[in-house]
């Protein structure tokens, strides 16, 4: 695991947009937080049922990496996406809406946690399949490619993909074709419960990245300054058309697995060790000690995340289901495409 | 090993309360000290527990080489077990659910169902396979199929789907002595489920269906999570002197011809209830088979009740109303006897 | 690209010899030329000119953007297809045949078959995979599957089988034009089989079976490799005085249950013929079908003639006994009759 | 390509059974390669059928590798391996029925060319879903391993293979546990008709194996002597227990890929330039350089060689076909296994 902490020099000249751009980061990554201690809630509470998988811990990850994306791009993520798909900009209204199973949901309350959808904002999922979504993300980049799109298609994993054979045909793929296809992964240690010693034979997963001549670099998950740059050079490498990218980011997930896991497989104390290099208070530290933020500034950041979650459980609760008569609609096309 | 045969068990047996779960953990465990060959192997076995927790304990009895965790690599996890079956040992493999294993089809179908064959009689596969299927727990598209039926389609395999706790806990030793591979469906809603079993491991019959309720109307044939909901429409429409024949097929292949058979040609008259998609369903190939052997027995066409041909939607309602319930399965039953 | 109406071509076509192969290489180059989103992508599709020489000559006129070869990694062929189709291109997928296709298995039901009804509408995959399918050329166990009508168990897709060279040239237009997933199953061991077919393209209704030979006696229906050899089987049957119906399904997913029905109240004789494993057959759901809806129509129990329940042996003469033959159907259509 | 040529150093002093084991060597490549001509001409006159695919210009690995096995270890192979089976020690006769489709055959004229088994031999197939033996390479390892027997498992593989995510679940599944599992790359440079550069991102193979953490090495194939002194190495590391050993031998294949190969993706120069390095005249040079071999003593191999052929051509020819009647017989085995 990484112990690199958030970057320490001194910021003393910091524009006023740049100190914006930070508030925007804490507020990204505060949102994600609160939004899904919420899920949480509402799970206990049996509003939100099926598989619930928290980002709790992880939420730099995503947030870092979008930065460096343009509306054109395209996101491809696995079933642990609340954090990438708010990230991205999907309403959370229609995210907490899915996760209830209303027909108001991003994906009509038919996909639930695992399958968000958001076509405006290229958010192609929501993937259940550990590692079946890598090659629609190759496929999707060559698409751009062969259109001479300048656009990359980021692909969320965790590690535990690293050991699916999609890995390994995407990845010679991706590189072959020289696709712009960001593959990022959530090195959160653990594949639900087996830790990556035990199911990867090199734990080195940039050496087995590059192997494939794929640019492949670690950083740590958990600052979120350290994965928007990375995520910046990545994407520039990308456009330029030199091909795929990797990027492991070392994190950890504090919460179970999904809300099915006793967590046999870990220690109370392992978790509280890693609950110290929380990315969100790393990086709060990190705006304070550099007088970048305020404490005021802080708790409205709060006040706007609870009232934005507040109204995506609002809107949840007040919306409809789907019409039981709507179940087969959708298996196919209703009507040609263009 | 060998199989005791079933009549040898004549006193009556100390019965305990037991869960579906722990029905199969116990025939692990059982098989496990009675025979040195078998192991279990499979992504999160040991350590997590079994991702339904059927393992739960037998990493810490048995030790990491018995309880083998697995990366997440379903096509070897099903190619390794057939191999090892082929060299003198016994695998349990686990493939968490029906829905990865379609990664390991190749391995199932052009492996394990063609060597014996292939190789005109000198490779036996004595492999079992386990995974859990079904819908009913809102997982949506991606984690609730139900394709046991649509694997008894596959020549030199055996399909087993206990839909009881006393299945449950007997199938996996016939299964291990047979020298074919061998699948084993567990119906993931139904982990929780109890009932009285005996506290000595005693063997199932899986060369037969069992007739679950005898009645004179009507034939309602039936399997895994589908058992327990036509018991429950038997005794409601027993309540309106609807007298229901409930036939639990317990092995979808090879099929007991011979005990539905028997009771088409009391009740003249069929349903057949599943869980799978109804075009190509394993309920076609029942209803084909009495056509072609008992057609002039039958007072009514024989009548399938089936899921929506769609992918599992996430909502409660929407994934109830795409599977059988008892008041559908009732009123199906209903329809023939008019 | 739109498809031209089918009553606009009534002008007398000019007819040229062409085989089934050359059938489908003329439709991939008329895609090509039609459409600049459509580009041919698999294993050796491109240098060595296909497997089956499909595409002989195509790389050589599209170069190698367009006529992508690639490594053997069938899953991530299936799935980069898809994903391409997700973002603008209308690519035409290669999986050599039906037998590696179980390698891609899980791209196709778990991702193509889902995607559009797991989003609530959102996400199209208008993908083509074509792929062949059959026995016929001793190539034994693992090259000789015939699972299409395993296929069209699968909601979300649909699954055409050319059994003419008029359909095989005529298929992909239509196929292209859908905006879900289309699986095309070629038949080996036709691709030599010649035909007279218009000299340009003309679209084929795949909405729809078609009865390739009026009777009134029985029905006999089928498709693909069986097509042929029922004709044959007709014919002989003809001078008999037996005059049968034929129909070629075309599409198996979804059934054209209409033309089916209609023949079947004339004739109320039905045979099913075809290639595929009897347990579990698509011929199983065409006689539960008939069960259900003509049952009182019915002079005889339908009857069906699948393949033996065996993986295919290498010996000419048990593959022949293996599958169904012209000398077979007939004598089953004789029974029917009797 | 490998250029180097086979050992240069005189040996003038050699044992008798030195001397003896190099003319067995020989022997051997001659005797496969004569057997494979033979196999050719029967195939242009219909005695043998399907897929038949030629090992000429590849003998050198097969030979040199089995030099290092006991009769206890195991050998898989993919649909390239007649050569494997001959140098396994599996009777001509039985190959040659096998091919012819007689019921004498080693698979009961089951299995052809491509299905190769011999129980007696440890020979587990003549697979031939390209790279779906490796898992199965690794299970029957794995057995050994747990029985704790001194055994070592080779799997022959082509380089075409390397791209299959079961490649790469199977390799990081060998490595993790240890098996002791030997994989032989034949990178005869083509994937059918599809060159190492444009199917894989890294055409270094041993980089690929060793990212696994899979001790690997690379060897000129076509050098018997190279290939015998590997596999040595190789199996006395493997017997040590330190986990699987990766060989890429490389050779190239003079033959078509198969009997239905145009070979338009190289030119007839090239396979000429390769013909100066067949394995048979270099050893063949160098034994008579270094004096340890007379022309009498050639042509007696030759000799033996064309009886042993004849001999099986023999034996095929008066051999019986399978009975039709036995067609169903070993999808499942007839008798309960010990
Ligand atoms: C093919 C497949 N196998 C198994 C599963 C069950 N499963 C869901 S998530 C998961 C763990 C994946 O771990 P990792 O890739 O590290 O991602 P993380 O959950 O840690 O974010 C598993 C095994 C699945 N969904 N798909
Ligand atoms: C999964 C799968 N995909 C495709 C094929 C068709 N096929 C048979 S052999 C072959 C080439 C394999 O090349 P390589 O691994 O280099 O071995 P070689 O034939 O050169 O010995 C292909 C594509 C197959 N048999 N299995
Ligand atoms: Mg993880
Ligand atoms: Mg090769």
């Amino acid at each position: 695991m990484s112990t690199k902490t958030v970057t320490k020099e001194k910021k003393d000249k910091v524009s006023p947009e740049q100190r914006e751009h930070y508030h925007h980061l804490l507020h990204q990554m505060i949102l994600i937080r609160r939004y899904e201690e919420k899920a949480a809630e509402l799970y206990q509470a049996s509003k939100i049922r099926g598989f619930l998988h928290l980002y709790i811990g992880e939420e730099a990850i995503a947030t870092g990496v979008m930065q460096a994306l343009t509306p054109e791009d395209s996101v491809v993520a696995t079933y642990r996406e609340h954090g990438h798909a708010l990230a991205r900009g999907v309403s959370a209204d229609v995210i907490m809406a899915e996760m209830y199973g209303k027909v108001t949901g991003c994906a009509r309350g038919r996909g639930g946690s695992m399958h968000l959808f958001d076509k405006e904002h290229r958010f192609f999922g929501g993937n259940a399949i550990v590692c079946s979504h890598l090659p629609l993300a190759v496929g999707i980049a060559l698409a751009d490619k062969m259109q001479n799109k300048p656009n990359v298609t980021v692909c969320f994993l965790g590690e535990g993909a690293v050991a699916e054979g999609e890995f390994h045909e995407s990845l010679n793929l991706g590189a072959l074709w020289q696709t712009p296809t960001l593959f990022v992964v959530e090195n959160n240690l653990y594949c639900m419960g087996t830790a990556l010693r035990y199911h990867s034979s090199n734990p080195n997963l940039t050496e087995k990245a590059a192997s494939y001549n794929v640019k492949a670099v670690q950083i740590d998950g958990n600052d979120v300054l350290a994965v928007e740059q990375a995520a910046h050079e990545a994407c520039d490498y990308l456009r330029s058309g030199k091909g795929p990218y990797f990027i492991e980011a070392i994190t950890y997930r504090f919460r179970p697995h999904s809300m099915f896991d006793a967590e046999l497989y870990r220690e109370k104390a392992e978790v509280e060790e890693h609950k110290k290099r929380d990315p969100i208070i790393l990086f709060t530290n990190y705006l304070k000690e550099n007088n970048l933020i305020e404490d005021g500034e802080i708790q409205a950041i709060e006040a706007d995340v609870a009232a934005v979650v507040q109204h995506s459980v609002d809107f949840a609760e007040n919306s409809p289901w789907e019409e039981v008569e709507d179940l087969t609609r959708f298996v196919y096309t209703e009507r040609s495409l263009s | 090993m060998t199989l005791p045969s079933q009549n040898v068990i004549a006193e009556p047996q100390q019965l305990v309360k037991m869960t579906y779960r722990e029905g199969m953990r116990q025939a692990i465990r059982e098989a496990m000290l009675r025979d040195e060959r078998c192991f279990l192997m499979g992504a999160d076995v040991g350590r997590y527990g079994g991702c339904f927790a059927v393992s739960k304990g037998l990493f810490d009895e048995f030790g990491p080489e018995k309880i083998r965790d697995m990366p997440l690599s379903e096509s070897a996890i099903a190619g390794i077990g057939i191999g090892a079956s082929m060299n003198g040992m016994r695998p349990i493999v686990e493939i968490m659910t029906v829905n990865f294993s379609l990664l390991a089809l190749d391995q199932i179908l052009n492996t394990a169902g063609t060597l014996l064959h292939m190789s005109g009689g000198l490779f036996n596969v004595p492999v079992v396979i386990r995974m859990a299927t079904g819908s009913g727990r809102q997982l949506g598209a991606q984690h609730a199929h139900s394709l046991e039926g649509w694997y008894a389609h596959i020549p030199g395999i055996k399909v087993l789907a206990p839909g009881t706790v006393e299945d449950m806990r007997g199938m996996l030793w016939p299964a291990l002595e047979d020298p074919d591979p061998v699948l084993i469906f567990e119906q993931q809603v139904m982990y929780n489920m109890t009932e009285m079993v005996s506290a000595t491991p005693v063997p199932v019959d899986i060369d037969h269906a069992k007739v679950r309720r005898p009645g004179k109307d009507v034939t309602l044939i039936t399997y895994g999570s589908c058992l327990p909901k036509s018991m429950t429409a038997a005794e409601t429409l027993a309540q309106e002197e609807i007298d229901t024949e409930v036939i639990d097929l317990r092995t979808l292949r090879p099929l007991d011809n011979d005990t539905i058979f028997a009771s088409v040609a009391k009740t003249h008259r069929v349903l057949i209830v599943e869980e799978g998609w109804r075009s190509g369903s394993l309920a076609a190939e029942i209803s084909a088979r009495i056509m072609e052997n008992l057609f002039y027995e039958l007072d009514r066409p024989v009548d399938r009740l089936c899921a929506s041909e769609v992918p599992m939607p996430y909502s409660k309602h929407m994934e109830e109303a795409a599977v059988p319930q008892p008041e559908t399965i009732a009123a199906a039953v209903r329809k023939l006897v008019l």
